[in-house]
């Protein structure tokens, strides 16, 4: 099978590049937003020349004000990026037929039908820059690769205005000196672990015996092999692919926002009860359990997962929603929580193998991550890369370190 | 840079061209301002009113942001950039 | 009187004054049209899109429909009424 | 109990006054809405100039040209006339709570709790004339009565541009004389019975033995003497008292214009089943149906009635759906044929009479039709005037003659 060609478009400082756009001055200026009245609040995005500063997303504005007393800080104005963003998807649908957006300011774009050498390649990704900055005036990074990890590692090697294309056979060479703690899904934890085995680069990582990875991370030790050899996820999935009726769910905005997680939990198991409900008086079963959050400042993160059996048992919900939930939350403030069953199918019609919440699997699944946890702390369960990770914010809305702790574990496919 | 939040209604001449509508001048306090140049626009949904906004400048470094209902024809001024 | 229908687009330039949108010339086939009155306005409703129908008169005495759809601020000359 | 105070507002020659407004050149000329090329179709309404040269509404283009070769001939534009009539109703609005249109020129306003002399009420009605001439440029007459009927009667007086209010004490004075072919209700096959009789006027009709009438015309005799006193129907609905989602309704339109009532009866039998089958459903049962005609040149009717007992079974929907269907089917073309049955209420909670196929009642009403039927002729069954028909047209759509021959005869709340 021929390689995959993929795209991974990443709009350059975008929330700071569009005010500056609307307010030409700030123009080469240290531009802030986010912060808000007496350094309350975060950065969710610097300008490069902020940047300069190291001022960074996810910094809090009084550590910000302090680096840089001169920065410019403005208040964000979600309801306009998310509509730019929409026409600027708009554009690059003009190139594209399978576009995902991941975040605001991120989508990968399957270019296998389009493009094949890599002169058409470049040629094409300076189209797709050239159409967002003549209609929007906003500046672009592409990167290219045969799957969505490379494609973002390439978009990361050279900003802002970039381009960069890794084909397969530059995609070793380029991971060999790259850090264990660069590579998408690797935490702190595993890093420290790998540290302690001597792997401090992609490339060491990739060399190392698969059984010793094997004994010590179990499955988990043949995935961070894998991204280490740049292999990963190569779908590029629609918005239109989940259409809203295929899918049940419920959320609830809190009246203030919760830092325990205790309550949030608590909430989520009765939101799951609810989809249960419906999924039950349906007499439907779904295949994909998709997590909402809503961190304060409107960042709102989706973290779901395509199962391999069917479900429509709270329990099971639950259970998987709260897999998700650990997976992602950072402990920051939250102001709503949601849970979403979609891939719905019929139960009696469909033939399908439903989850039952005593059934064998999920006593395995769960009892995979208590022993991952177990091992490599709390945090050691990133989330999942992938089609259902569409919420997921790097220049904006928290720190891309934590952005960085993302793995590709799977508990449901498993063998 | 200082802004202003504002909630006033405007008298605005505007031009539509090719499906695109751009304010040229609005009446605020009893003064005219000549649209100079607009440096963006968006749109926003509350329920099913669509709003579309602009930034735009005028005379002077000031940047005003402009908004149009496009269901009741209602231009206001959003607010002012205040630059300097 | 003859009624010529159309359907071309026109560039517009309009007031907006309390709520109320008022066209105040049009461009057609390379031409500008100043329009000395509006007639009689009303709307319409396609599926969700709402259009604004003018009746208005330009130099001489035949009157022009013009129509604004709302969503997509396009304007078209809907038809002519040739007096005399 | 006080006399109500019921405004009736009728918009002059409503379609070409828009039409002369939009195109000033057209004032003082014959002016003619609808017609179609070649002469087919019929006049909608014409101006006051084209009348006399008798020119009328429901006439034939070919007839209307015929009588006056230089009318000018516009088409139609529905749309434009129902928006404006929109606007109207919103200025009267301003004046009364309770406005109930009851075509698109005409509404009747419930101004009990807001004039009481003649001296405010001419002020009031002035006011909305002024109203509606200053925001639309469009001249309104107005009637005043006690009842809708009398309202009625006095709008027609004086027009255009006219105010008339018959207060009790006039309203024998005034009907006195009035031949009984001019009683909202009283048709042609009624007036050449009452004409046998030797009663050519209201007065005479009003005076006359009862117990003779209701030995001719049963139930029936009662009620034009009724309407010869001046007493009618005294409520008016507001739109809003007939809520759609208390509703349910299915219509058809024809892929062309049916001149046979046979398969128009067929289709509207399956209607009627489907409607049955939604109340079913949902174990709701309705007390109005309602029953929608559109001809040819988008000229829709409404005619419904209010039942003394709540149906849900699709044969006593149907049969009621079919005598509306006499009531007001005139032989002309029909594009569309719907039935709507609203007023719903919970079939088991409410405790409600239920009409069943095999009902007493039934039976007995459509009997007491049938008999109407073969003692006065088919057309003698006129429809209800009052709450439920709201699409009554008259100066436009159909001839104002035919309009003439509603009558207050409602089957089904007889003793």
């Amino acid at each position: 099978m021929r390689n995959k060609i993929i795209f991974h478009i990443d709009m350059d400082q975008f929330f700071a590049a569009i005010e500056m756009r609307h307010h030409p001055h700030l123009k080469g200026k240290p531009v802030v937003v986010g912060g808000g009245p007496g350094d309350r609040g975060i950065v969710t995005t610097a300008s490069y020349e902020a940047r300069r500063y190291g001022l960074r997303s996810g910094m809090s504005a009084y550590q910000a004000r302090r680096l840089c007393p001169q920065a410019i800080f403005l208040t964000p104005n979600i309801h306009k990026y998310v509509d730019i963003s929409r026409r600027i998807l708009q554009r690059m649908r003009e190139f594209a037929e399978r576009v995902e957006p991941t975040s605001v300011d991120e989508a990968y774009l399957d270019m296998s039908d389009r493009v094949q050498t890599p002169a058409e390649i470049e040629q094409l990704a300076m189209k797709i820059k050239r159409r967002i900055l003549q209609t929007e005036r906003l500046i672009a990074t592409v990167g290219v690769g045969a799957n969505r990890l490379v494609a973002k590692i390439a978009s990361g090697m050279n900003k802002p205005d970039g381009f960069t294309f890794l084909p397969p056979d530059r995609v070793i060479d380029v991971f060999r000196d790259m850090p264990v703690g660069d590579l998408h899904g690797v935490g702190r934890a595993t890093q420290a672990q790998l540290e302690r085995l001597g792997i401090r680069t992609a490339g060491q990582l990739a060399a190392y015996p698969l059984d010793i990875l094997r004994r010590i991370f179990g499955k988990w030790g043949e995935e961070i092999r894998q991204i280490a050899l740049g292999q990963g996820q190569d779908t590029v999935m629609v918005p239109e692919e989940l259409p809203d009726e295929k899918s049940m769910g419920h959320e609830h905005t809190f009246s203030q926002d919760l830092s325990n997680p205790a309550p949030l939990l608590g909430r989520l198991h009765l939101l799951c009860e609810r989809v249960a409900r419906r999924l039950r008086d349906a007499d439907m079963i779904g295949q994909v359990v998709t997590l909402k959050l809503r961190y304060q400042g409107f960042i709102t993160r989706f973290h779901g997962r395509k199962l391999k059996d069917y479900v429509q048992h709270e329990t099971v919900i639950y259970n998987v929603a709260r897999i998700l939930f650990q997976e992602i939350y950072d402990h920051r403030p939250v102001r709503l929580v949601g849970v979403n069953v979609s891939n719905l199918t019929s139960a009696s019609g469909s033939g399908q193998l439903t989850l039952f919440p005593t059934g064998l699997r999920l006593m395995k699944i769960s009892k995979a991550c208590d022993q991952i946890k177990d091992r490599l702390g709390e945090k050691a369960i990133g989330y999942a890369s992938g089609i259902y990770d569409t919420g997921s914010r790097s220049s904006s809305g928290y720190p891309r370190s934590s952005h960085r702790k993302n793995l590709l574990y799977r508990p449901f496919h498993g063998p | 840079m200082k802004t202003e939040k504002l909630c006033e209604r405007i008298e605005v001449i505007a031009l539509f061209q090719k499906g695109k509508l751009s304010p040229i001048k609005f009446r605020w306090k009893g003064r005219t301002h000549r649209i100079h140049r607009i440096h963006g626009d968006w749109a926003t949904q509350e329920g099913i009113t669509r709003f579309h906004h602009f930034a735009v400048a005028s005379d002077g470094p000031d940047i005003y942001e402009l908004s149009y209902n496009e269901s009741t024809y209602v231009w206001q001024i959003e607010g002012i950039s205040l630059i300097g």
